[in-house]
């Protein structure tokens, strides 16, 4: 990954936010309070307009910042933190070798994991995130082409996200309606989905 | 969606412009989102609260003597995010350190924790309370715990009172624990209500059932029970409150409407509250009957309460000045 | 109808209830249906004020310190009755006579004039001030004459500061009608109320469509025009005030909810109010924003202007301490 | 009339009025605040509990005070004052002719006007009460029968009520609305085109 395939992924994330907004929010106000994606597409308009560096690393960085400056709630830190955790662990290397990129992403979600104290089986976004980590650092230990390692990891996000219907919400908001909160998909797993699939997208090349 | 906005986009910044020019106590920074108490008493440790919001007038409605000496409106029902915490309490440090009055969910503790960080960095003394008083959430160490409700505006007006009065950081902290300690509350909604961005209900509210259990940001309740009387639906919440905090001795009790109840109809509430706990062991020596912590347009009603220690008392009665709760000034 | 209430021809005595159980500066006479202050200014001229109930906090939420001694809820919508208001005249003179503060409708009228005929009969020396401020109705000879709304807040007020400073009668209802004279009003509502006799909106009011120069009962308004921004609104409603008053001077503003508006909505609207005047030769040197005279779940809001002098503003900043009102003490 | 036809009278108009509740409160609501039914219902059934007197003019006198004590809204003090006037006119005359009937029925209804400073088209209970007392006057001159007479005013009064339809109000909560009034009935002509239809109906003997 170089810094114009770390941009197009970030790009392609605030258009499709902005794509599935709507979608997003009416999940949340299922279980919610009806903001996750107002919330999210005024982040990633955000992340567009003031996303600077020259390297991956500082991108994302910097993209995880302005989530934290810009969408409140509790996506925001988890994404902005994510995203932080995530150039973090790139450093300033220019050029990303998929291995690096998936020890990254390790990071990245063992971030959200922390500050949101989740595990897998609350039925927040750490159900999509988890499951992606793994899909990649399997992937990349198979030897896979970065394009269908991450379809792997996406489909694994997707497939976790779908996964979250059934659960009772042990944390965020979803979880103040206890049983009741069975039987809906968690829209924060439905995001973070919609971001890894962005970046298969996007990594025609690698 | 009727609403009385210019653009659903704008409500947060125009609603600010209208509490600068309608409160001269404030000093409203709009751009940064920060409502400042104009005349800050010196030298004392400063309460900064903030949240979604919709809530009003919670919180920028409790920014004045004795209470908060700032508050961070986030968009509807969003926490603010952590620059605009950080900036409110670094600006509003005496020296003296800053309580962070956090209601418990999950986003507004993470920002305000970030902005505790960055002003700590700044070299700011923060202490942090968590409200978490509503027992319509199971209490658990494996979720996210309970929400925070009514009760913040007991902990505000208590620890304001105490840090007003000249109180340490560990102490106004610890009044503000206490006071958090001591309440409880329950919410029921007989209507959803509607945020500008959504434009339509959260949830859908049939004309003959009520939703038991609610927050306040339009999330759906526990549970569904078909429309009864005040008189049952008042010993609902009573007993919900009951079961988790034995109702005895004196009590602090705030009959709260969700925004579009009529105040008629809360005081149709509060005089069952006060029937219905005659003959307990149970008093009713200070009470709030009105909209203090609301979600937009919903019609429905909270009951908090508040058990009072002398310590307590003292602290509710101590004069304030804000534009929601004056008194003594 | 969903509301919060034990029956609906038991609102009006259970809310009752429920005040005397909340306010404890209150004397609440339920079965006679009479809002007293419990301790009264010695030899001050009296305050009565009344009308129908489904406008709280409108007039018992005015009772106390500096402002009413007594108010006489009706039902819902309805005047009071000769009886009640007699009764209460009566118990408040101290010897120097009661000022009744009446809103212009023609059935307060007319109860209003039976009861001080009543307490005349008693030897009460009454006098009477009519309210009649919303521009939205057109003031002839020949009709009833103009609605009182909002300025009935701004008239209580002043006549009860002048009344605790211990002026005469005549004197506490010259600073009535003059508080009058210098104030109008003008409503716009966005959905209609529904009474809990009648079970269903007094009016429809299709999605699009807001009501202007609405009264206070969920009377239809004037005309209707479509759904538009706070600014218009705004705009509607002070050129239908300035068109009568020329809006110069320093001004007392009120933007009042009618009681299902959300409060930041009202902050949005006040803050319209406030831009709008700028650059002209008025000045909002004092204000209010919030529900005081509402229509019970009605949505929507209006603007009562006061043209202040030097006299209407020191009253308007005396002490007050009642359930709405509150400062200074 | 004497005392049991005058509460025959109270009765039966406390029958109708409680029927038509709803409808007059339905009519209230176009053109007023929606209470007209209530409140006369409320009146009538204090009047049912409260009238006491043995002759029909104190009979009506209580009637009113009744009415006073318990409707308030403009048609309380209105009707109030029309009884008792009634009433006092009627004296303690315990058979009481159609001739006196119909001069004390004068009385009354100038006291509604002269208290609601209303004259016919103004759209008030005075276009149905004014057009009613006109043809009682009549019909003793012209020497009917009470029952016959009775119907007269009756009619005169329902259709002084129809008659309000057009009219733009000048007088009552009505007049706020201007030109939008017309086009309705008004609920008070309504109510008083009953009351004296109830005395028609239970004045089968005189
Ligand atoms: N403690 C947590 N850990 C991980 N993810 C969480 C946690 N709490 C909430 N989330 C995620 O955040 C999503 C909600 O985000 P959003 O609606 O933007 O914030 P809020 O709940 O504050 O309104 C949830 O669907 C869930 O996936
Ligand atoms: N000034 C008046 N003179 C005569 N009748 C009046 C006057 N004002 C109102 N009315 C009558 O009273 C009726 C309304 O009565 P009601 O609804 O009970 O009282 P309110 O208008 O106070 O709600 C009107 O329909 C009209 O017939
Ligand atoms: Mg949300
Ligand atoms: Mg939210
Ligand atoms: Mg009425
Ligand atoms: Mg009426």
């Amino acid at each position: 990954m170089d810094a114009a395939l770390a941009r197009a992924w970030l790009e392609e994330t605030a258009r499709v936010v902005a794509a599935e907004r709507d979608r997003l929010t009416a999940l949340d106000a299922a279980i919610g309070d009806a903001d996750h994606g107002t919330n999210l597409d005024r982040g990633f308009s955000e992340v567009r307009r003031a996303m600077t560096g020259s390297s991956p690393g500082e991108l994302l960085v910097s993209a995880g910042s302005a989530l934290i400056r810009k969408v409140g709630g509790a996506s925001g830190p988890l994404y902005g933190s994510a995203f932080r955790s995530l150039g973090k662990a790139l450093d300033a290397e220019r050029d990303v070798t998929l291995e690096a990129f998936a020890a990254a992403f390790e990071a990245a979600v063992s971030a959200v994991e922390r500050l949101g104290r989740a595990a897998e089986g609350d039925k927040t976004m750490v159900d999509a995130l988890r499951p992606a980590a793994r899909a990649l650092a399997r992937a990349v230990r198979d030897g896979l082409e970065p394009r269908e390692a991450l379809d792997q990891a996406a489909r694994a996000a997707e497939e976790g996200a779908k996964a979250t219907i059934p659960l009772t919400a042990r944390k965020g908001r979803a979880s103040y309606l206890g049983e009741r909160s069975a039987g809906h998909e968690d829209p924060g797993a439905v995001s973070a989905a919609l971001i890894v699939r962005a970046l298969h997208t996007v990594a025609t090349r690698w | 969606m009727k609403k009385l906005i210019n653009a659903a986009d704008a409500v947060v910044e125009d609603a600010l412009h209208g509490m600068a020019a309608a409160h001269h106590g404030l000093r409203v920074d709009v751009g940064n989102r920060i409502v400042y108490r104009a005349s800050p008493s010196p030298g004392k440790v400063a309460l900064v609260s903030g949240g979604g919001s919709g809530h009003e007038p919670l919180h920028a409605g409790f920014v004045g003597y004795g209470m908060l000496d700032a508050a961070c409106p986030g968009e509807i029902f969003t926490s603010p995010v952590p620059d605009q915490i950080a900036q409110a309490t670094t600006a509003v440090d005496t020296g003296a350190g800053v309580l962070h009055v956090v209601k418990n969910y999950t986003g507004d503790v993470l920002n305000f924790e970030m902005a505790a960080e960055l002003a700590a960095e700044e070299g700011v003394r923060v202490a942090t309370v968590l409200v978490d008083d509503d027992v319509a959430v199971e209490d658990s160490l494996y979720t996210a715990g309970r929400r925070g409700t009514g009760a913040t505006v007991f902990v505000e007006k208590m620890a304001g009172a105490a840090a007003e009065a000249g109180a340490p950081l560990a102490e106004v902290a610890a009044v503000a624990k206490l006071a958090n300690a001591r309440s409880r509350s329950f919410g029921i909604a007989l209507t959803s209500c509607t945020t500008p961005a959504a434009g339509k209900p959260t949830f859908d509210l049939p004309e003959d059932q009520v939703e038991l259990g609610i927050g306040i940001h339009g999330e759906p309740g526990r549970s569904r029970v078909p429309l009864a009387t005040a008189r049952e639906l008042v010993a609902l919440a009573l007993e919900a409150i009951h079961a988790d905090l034995p109702l005895s001795g004196d009590l602090l009790v705030m009959v709260n409407g969700m925004g579009g109840t009529p105040l008629a109809e809360l005081y149709v509430a509060f005089a069952e509250v006060a029937a219905q706990l005659r003959g307990r062991d149970a008093f009713i020596t200070r009470s709030l009957v009105g909209n203090y912590v609301t979600s937009l347009d919903m019609q429905g009603f909270s009951v908090t309460v508040c058990r009072l220690n002398d310590e307590l008392t003292r602290l509710w009665d101590a004069p304030v000045q804000t534009p929601a709760l004056r008194w003594g000034r």
